[in-house]
Formats: structure tokens, C-alpha cells, sequence
């Protein structure tokens, strides 16, 4: 179920330069499962299309949003404050299905602005007694969201800069530690999820690569950010699938990316 | 108090639609709005076999409103009318069904599909910016304009609806030609042709290079062109872009608009649509007009 | 690092001029401003005579701009060759006079009183949509734009600019006539025609009934306009529509324009034109470009 | 001298319905005579336009505001708090000239939201021990700014329901009182301005008034607000002054309303 609703901001932090942490309470928490998004609304009349955010954690009260400032929308997230109340519309998008992972060895990888939505998966995963690995890939030493994944598991990280953990992207790092796994989930650039493609091909595994394309209504009609699917799609039966709707998680080996 | 109106024949409760390409056959906006409550829907334009639309990026902002480049991703005619048909006649709301093509053929084939489906109008989009043949080149000349309505005229068991170009330099001379063809009623504006560039990227953000541009800050451009179309012709108008509110539509109906299409602004708040309808009835009673009809052209 | 700019022979020290009846001669934002930091300054228009102007309300705002229907009130080319030349021969900033008439005779007097000004350059005003007889009559017809280009080149002795209308079918026929008739350089674009509505009164807002609309919210048409207009000639394009930044001028320039103007966004920040100079120089640190002409067209 | 500058909000309250009280700490007030106005401009991108808004009072620290909520912009300053930063640009326009009143027995006159602009005025007058009284016509009872008129001198009042002072507008209450000026200074609806241009003419007084019409840039580069004017205009030389530059006060001969 979609809500359109208005919410409140309980706190906004830096985790990191242009990352941001964004916790609001709203009772769109009840129908989220991880791997969804949100559309928040920027109150700015010039920025009128509101922007995409995943869902980073599932929260008692709402939902936790992590997000890198990219333009005016989400600069002006990064500066709300507590009590402030903001236009939210969601959960959107498919999510993760929870029961394809049971009783798998799974890794969550999550690169760079990636990593936030993992988070909730990694979390649910664990409350599930999956057998979960979170394999994380940052620019540098500053290692947004960590801790939180450390409650769950052993993170691995990656560093492009090599300060901490294997030098190189998740990649670099499944290789460097050995790891294994039956399905892997995973969020982040695209050239990182072409790789974790071809890698799952290679490996014969599952792999469910979560996209992300400029939107307009997210919500499936305005048909704007559609990805390339190797079989017809449901809705215009021309395998252009769109990612806010039968996305954003996509089974790696039935997208043309 | 009044607030239906009548289009060829067809009377809609309210005079409230959808913006073609905004609100798919409604099925994704049923969750938000109770699609009973507006006057029609419009769908998003259907060809005689599916398209599968232009490269990504297809969207994006700009300062009052966005630039969108989808080229008309339609399914085609057989799936619209196994699936969004029967959708659509569960409600208690008017159909009119947008149409495209590429060639005369092409706009003729889905006409004559839709002759014994239950649908109220077909709206014919000869203004879509955004795909290479076709569409919008039957919108910028009045000669061509006037042939494919003929046409399609002669073909179509509905009301027709021709929906014009912006992209225009008298948009009066294309309202003309559609009257003078046998059109039932225009509809306007579709978006007006832009452009938005990347300059850290030195690249155009959209695949398609130009993008048809939707959104408040083009309403006093559609409110101008529905006034001068709307006085060059004695068919009905069917008034859009950048409607947000009532307050926009009821501009429209002033200028000349009998009834009005809600668009991008269903991306900005997906309530838009039953905002407007509840608004209009609300400045009514505010300003004790007794019939919708009144204000129509009354400027 | 170069931001100098030339066309026709004219060399600006850098890119960014003002749009034409935004700055008056200066004088106003000379308080604001810094007028020697400018390329040039473009005046509002000058006819042969005084001209008064439209009744008022000529201004009202929109979603992101405003539409204005002035009707290009002056004092008429004596007064300004007398008042407004002087004042702006004391900056060192280059001068483009912009000249606008009702009849071709009107557009030549003026022209001819300005043979032996000590003035730069002359915009010729073919696309004031706020003016019932001559302006835009001129800028919508290519051939009425190719007549008058010929024989306003007869008669100047400055290079020649053709300031075309957005509100066309096809922006580069225009472009492609003001060329083949020996224009020096286009700009573009003028305002696009928009209306507002008081509802509440039933009424226009603006006495004219129409107003030109500038402002952020045509940012994406006049990108759009230049860049198509740019690839059709090879004579160099002036950009203008909604720019309010440096970011904003980057992006016409790119598009194709050699030069821009600041128009509305002087009313919005009336330091708009120096930051919008600064801005272009801190850009091309920031990118490591050694010279603004690299990214004219770039895209 | 114009200044286009940031000002901060000192205080904002309601003195009547829709008619908002806003103090603003600036500098221009080392500038602004009586009669100026100042353009605010607001923080919505979807209203670009600045707003004249006139002077009300010169204080010791910047400059106060009376005006009536009539669009988006107004309620917008409506609702700022004290702290908030705002961009100001003025003093703008001529302003009363005080030394031609010097010696002269003067009205000012305040209609509705014409009250405010009076108040500095009268202030000013009596300081230069002026004898001046203000006539100020309002709707009810609700009489915003009166307390601070009387301050200065023995306010006279008009209402149209009657239910203070003359029952009318402010040339009911000059009948009523059978006052006598030399000289009028008036702002008010253009009806009030009509009858007191006649009155001032059947009388052989002078009336200064203040013109209100839409603007854009606020400087007398757009030739948007013109006024009518009986003599030719020294910028256009065509009868049509500039309300913001030569305005808004004018002379009542002078202008064809």
C-alpha cells in the first residue's frame, strides 16, 4: 500500500561530507519492507518533483534515510530540523523478497551512496537467521553506516583509497577475503553493478542489483525511468521495465545494464 | 449547482481529466485518488502495436515544472484494449483515449480498432515533441493537420479530439484547420519543446537531446494559447498545462476552456486531480456560481 | 585566461551583456553595479519618435518569472543620442543600441540617425509581442524578417543584430532568413506571449490582455531555441531567457550562444550581471578552460 | 542612495486582520525619507518579483512595515520570526519633500492600507514643528497604527461602518471637523485620491499623493508603473512618469488618475 502523508523529521546528521542522516516518523513504516524507496518532497517552488530516497532502516517510530546531497532537493533535506514536517509519499518499488533468501548464504554489497538501503536487508536478513555478509565499499576512511551494520554482522569493508580494509571496491574485496555466497544483493554505481552481473554469470548464482533512474511520478505511469529487461515487460510488453515499479530490484540476469 | 459539461454529445460530470502521458489508464493513481470522482480520464497515447519509447534519461527538471522525453512506451492497441479498457469501465468516469502513430496508417488503425469499444472520445496527439515521425509534424502544419483529422474523422465511430502543438507561431491557424477538418474538439497546449544541458558534463541530461516541458511555469503560455484558439473556433476546448489547483483551472475556463486536463502536477502531489474537482465546487458555491458553464470564456 | 568574446569584428571583454529593456541605459543599475565590468550594455528600445507605451497594469508576476507588456515606451532616438549615448560612452563597456519601429521606415530612421554614433553595435527589435503593428509582425514571417534584414543592412553602418521571436514554429527558418539577408548576428530569445487571469475579478491582468514572459520559467525553451538556431547558421547567436547565473549563461553558451544577456533576473537580484561575469571566471578556473570560446556549442 | 542588503527581522505581529507589523534592523534607514517605499523580496522561488512595501517609521535600528496580506509575498512576510534574514532593496522612490511644507498648515491623510506611510510622515512634520494633523479613515473599529498617530498629534478618524469618529472615509471626517489645510499629503485607494485631487483643486491647496501600481525592478528601468502625468515625463517625454522614481509622491495637479 502507497500513502501519500505528511511526516516528521526527528533528527538530521552529517555521517559524513554530503552524506546525510535523515530519521523521520511517519506510518509509512508499516507497509516498508527493505529494498524500497520513498519520495520525498522538497518544499522549494522551483524544485517541484520530489526525489527518490531508499530506505535505509525500518525504524520503531518511521523511517531512517541516508542520502548524499546531489542538488537542490537533497541540499535542502540536509538542512531540515526536528519538528519539521515533510511530504512523503511510499513505500515504492518492489523491494526485497525475503522468502527467496531463506536458508542461502547471502552477501550484501553495497558501494558508496549504495550502502544506506542495505542496511534495512542486512538487518532483516539477520532477524530471519539468514546467513548474511555485508561486503561495503567507500571512497575513503570515512566509513558511513558501520556500525550500524556491525550489530547485524562482520562487515568487510572496501576503500578506494585502501585506509581501511581491501584496497578497491567490493569486488576487490569478496576476492581478497573469499567469500562465497548463494545470492547477492547489492546496491551502488553502475559500473559496480555490471561487475557484481557478470560476476553472478560467472559464478552461476543469483544476484539482485537494485537501479536507479531519473523519476518523475514514482509511481508507474509516467513511464520516465524504465531499464532494459530481457523479456517483455508486463506493462508496455517492450522490455523497458520500470524501476520504480517492477523495480528497483532487479534479478541481475534480466536487465540489459 | 452545475458542474457538468458537454463535448460533442458527451456529458462529464465535472470538467475535470487527465493530462494525457501523466496518469497511465489511472490504474497507478486508483491508490491515491478515487478515480469516480473526476469527469474523464485520459489515457496515455496508445498505437496500433507497442513502442518501446526513447533511451533513458527520459525526465527531468527544470525551474517550475520538468522536461519529459518517454516518446510515447505504449503496449499497443490489443493489450490496451484487453486490459486498460475493461480497468477503465469499472469506474464511473468518461474514457477518452489518446491515440498516436507515426503515419496516417498507423493513427487510422488504432481509430478503426476502437470503433465498437465502449470509449467516450478519442483524443488524437499530433503534438508529441518527443519522437522523430509522425506526431508532432501533423501539429505544426495546418495543411497536414487538416488532412489526418479528415481522416480519421471519417474512420472514427467517436468524438474527436485533436490535440495541438505549442510549438506554434498562430495557434488559432491550427485550432482553424482542426474545426475546418470536422474536429469535435481541440485540446491544448501539449508541452512546448526544451532543452536542459549538463555543464559539469558538457552533455544534453536528456538521451533524446530536447524534452517537452510540463509544469506551472508554462501555464501562462497555455492560458494565452487557450483564449486565442478558443476565439477562432466554435467547437469546445479542452484546456491544459500546468494546472496545480482549481484556482489554474478555473483561469483555463475563463480563457475559454470547457473543460481542463490535470498533468505534471500529478507527479507533484498525486491528490491534484480531486483537489481540482472539490476546489472548483468550492469556489462556486464561494462566489455563488450556479453553473460551471457561466464562467467559460467569461473573460 | 581569456573570457573576451567578438562578433562581428566587435570584441567584448567578456560574454555577458544586458537584455534589452531589463537596464535601460544603465543608468538605474549603475548604483548596483559596476558598469565598466560589463561586455556591453544593450539599451532598451529606441524608436524614431517618443513612443508612450501600453495603459497600465503592464507587469505582473508568474510561477518563476513575470510577463510585461511595456509597449516599448522611449523618449524616441533624438532624446537618445543626446541623453543616453553620452552617459554610456563615459563606461568602458561596449554599446548595442536596440531599435524598434512600426513601420520599415521607422526602423530605418533610426538606424540612419545612428550612422555616426560612436555606438558598437544595433539590435533590431523584430520581436516585441507587446506592440500592435510592427515588432513581432516582422519576427514571425521569414520573409518579412529576410525584407527588413536587406535593407536595414543597406542602410547601418554598425554590424547588425536580428533579435528573433521564440513564438515560431521553426526558430531556425527564422535564423536561416535573418542570415541569408546579411544579418551579422541573431539573439534570441525575445519573450514568449503568456496571459494571466484574475478570477476573482474576471478580468486580464495585464491592460495589453497578453505580456511577453521572461523569467527562470523559459530557461528550458530558450536553450532549446538557441541551440537549434546556432547549428542552422554560421553567424554568431546572443542567448538570452531566464538566465539568473553564471551556471545559467554557461549552459546557453554551450548550447551555442557566443554572448548572453541578462534579462528579468536584474529585477529579481540587480547584481545578477556581475555575478553572473565573476561566476563565468570562477567556472573556468574551477574547469581548467583557458578561454570562453571553447565552450560555445560544445555540446 | 539605494542599497540592495540583507535586514533582519526584529519582530512580526498581526495589528489587525491581514494587516501585519514587521520591524526589520537594516541601514537603509540612514537613507529613507518619508513617503519611500522598499522592495522585499521573498524567499519563494516561485515568486520572484520583490514587493514594494512602504515605510511606515524610520526607527533607531532599521526600518518598520504595516501592510496587508494581498498575495503570496505578503503572507509570506507575514509569517517571518524574529532572527530571520531578509533581502531588502531601497529607499526607493522621491519621498516627501519636507522643506516645501515647512511653514504650512498639513493633513496627512491615511486610507486603509494607506494609514502606515502617514505615520512617519506626521512624525517627521512634528519634529520640524509642523502643525499637522492626520485624518486617517479606516474600516471598523479595528484601528491599526492610531495609538502611535496619537503620539504625535490629535488624531482624527473615519470609519465606513461608523463605529468610531465620522461615519465615512477621511473627506467625511475633514467635512465633520471642519478642517482647513494648506497643504494635503495622502495615500489610500484610488477613489480617496480622486476626491481629494478634486478637493484640493476646489479648495486652490496643494495635494501631494501617493501612487500605487505594479511594478517589477523598483528603480525606473522597466517602465512598468507609470503614472499619467499632465506635463511630459522627463525620462520617455511622453506624460508617463515612473511611480517608482518620480513618484510616488506627486503633486495631484500633476497626475492624470
Amino acid at each position: 500500500m502507497k500513502i501519500c502523508k505528511t511526516g516528521i523529521v526527528e533528527s538530521v546528521s552529517m555521517l559524513s561530507p554530503m552524506i546525510y542522516d535523515l530519521a523521520v516518523t511517519t506510518n509509512l513504516k508499516d507497509y516498508a519492507v527493505p529494498g524500497q524507496f520513498v519520495m520525498i518532497y522538497p518544499k522549494d517552488k522551483s524544485t517541484l518533483l520530489p526525489r527518490p530516497i531508499s530506505i535505509c532502516e525500518i525504524t520503531e517510530t518511521g523511517l531512517r534515510f541516508v542520502f548524499r546531497i546531489a542538488g537542490k532537493g537533497t541540499a535542502e533535506f540536509s538542512g531540515y530540523k526536528a519538528g519539521d514536517s515533510i511530504k512523503l509519499m511510499g513505500p515504492l518499488g518492489n523491494g526485497y523478497d525475503i522468502n527467496l533468501l531463506k536458508g542461502k548464504k547471502v552477501l550484501t554489497l553495497g558501494g558508496g551512496i549504495g550502502v544506506p538501503p542495505m542496511l534495512e536487508l542486512t538487518k532483516a536478513l539477520k532477524s530471519q537467521n539468514i546467513d548474511v555478509t555485508a561486503v561495503l565499499g567507500y571512497r575513503d576512511s570515512s566509513l558511513f553506516l558501520k556500525d550500524d551494520f556491525d550489530k547485524y554482522n562482520d562487515t568487510v569493508v572496501a576503500t578506494e583509497d585502501g585506509s581501511i580494509g581491501t584496497k578497491g571496491n567490493v569486488m576487490d574485496a569478496i576476492a581478497a577475503n573469499n567469500l562465497k555466497a548463494d545470492v547477492i544483493c547489492a546496491c551502488g554505481p553502475m559500473p559496480m553493478l555490471r561487475a557484481i552481473k557478470a560476476y553472478a554469470e560467472k559464478e552461476n548464482i543469483t544476484a539482485f542489483i537494485s537501479l536507479e533512474e531519473r523519476m518523475a511520478c514514482g509511481v508507474g505511469a509516467c513511464l520516465g525511468c524504465v531499464a532494459k529487461t530481457t523479456k517483455e515487460d508486463h506493462h508496455s510488453h517492450v522490455n523497458n521495465a520500470r524501476v520504480c515499479t517492477e523495480g528497483p530490484i532487479f534479478d541481475s540476469k534480466e536487465v540489459d545494464i | 449547482m452545475n458542474t457538468a459539461v458537454k463535448i460533442a454529445g458527451v456529458e462529464f460530470k465535472n470538467p475535470v481529466t487527465t493530462a494525457s502521458g501523466t496518469f497511465g489508464s489511472g490504474m497507478e493513481y486508483g491508490e491515491f485518488v478515487d478515480l469516480n470522482k473526476l469527469g474523464a480520464i485520459t489515457t496515455k497515447g496508445v498505437a496500433s502495436v507497442a513502442w518501446p519509447g526513447n533511451p533513458t534519461p527520459r525526465v527531468t527538471e527544470v525551474y517550475g515544472g520538468m522536461l519529459n522525453a518517454i516518446g510515447l512506451q505504449n503496449p499497443g492497441i490489443e493489450v490496451f484494449c484487453e486490459r486498460d479498457i475493461p480497468f477503465l469501465k469499472q469506474y464511473d468516469t468518461k474514457i477518452i483515449v489518446n491515440v498516436c502513430g507515426k503515419t496516417v496508417e498507423e493513427y487510422l488503425a488504432v481509430v478503426e480498432r476502437l470503433q465498437n469499444e465502449p470509449v467516450d472520445m478519442l483524443e488524437i496527439n499530433v503534438s508529441c515533441p518527443n519522437v522523430k515521425e509522425g506526431a508532432i509534424a501533423f501539429g505544426q502544419d495546418a495543411k497536414a493537420l487538416e488532412n489526418i483529422t479528415k481522416q480519421i474523422k471519417k474512420v472514427a465511430k467517436q468524438p474527436v479530439i485533436m490535440k495541438l502543438s505549442p510549438n506554434v507561431t498562430r495557434i488559432a491557424d491550427m485550432a482553424k484547420a482542426a474545426e475546418a477538418a470536422g474536429a469535435d474538439a481541440i485540446s491544448l497546449i501539449n508541452t512546448i519543446t526544451g532543452m536542459k544541458i549538463d555543464i559539469k558534463r558538457r552533455k544534453f541530461v536528456l538521451a533524446n537531446k530536447t524534452g517537452g516541458m510540463s509544469g506551472p511555469a508554462i501555464k501562462p503560455v497555455a492560458v494565452r494559447m487557450v483564449y486565442e484558439a478558443s476565439h477562432a473556433v466554435n467547437i469546445p476546448v479542452i484546456g491544459m498545462g500546468g494546472i496545480a489547483s482549481a484556482e489554474d483551472a478555473i483561469e483555463f475556463m475563463m480563457a475559454g476552456a470547457t473543460m481542463v486536463a490535470v498533468g505534471a502536477a500529478n507527479f507533484i502531489n498525486p491528490n491534484t486531480t480531486i483537489e481540482v474537482v472539490d476546489g472548483i465546487t468550492e469556489f462556486m458555491l464561494r462566489h455563488g456560481i450556479q453553473d460551471i458553464n457561466e464562467i467559460v470564456g467569461c473573460v
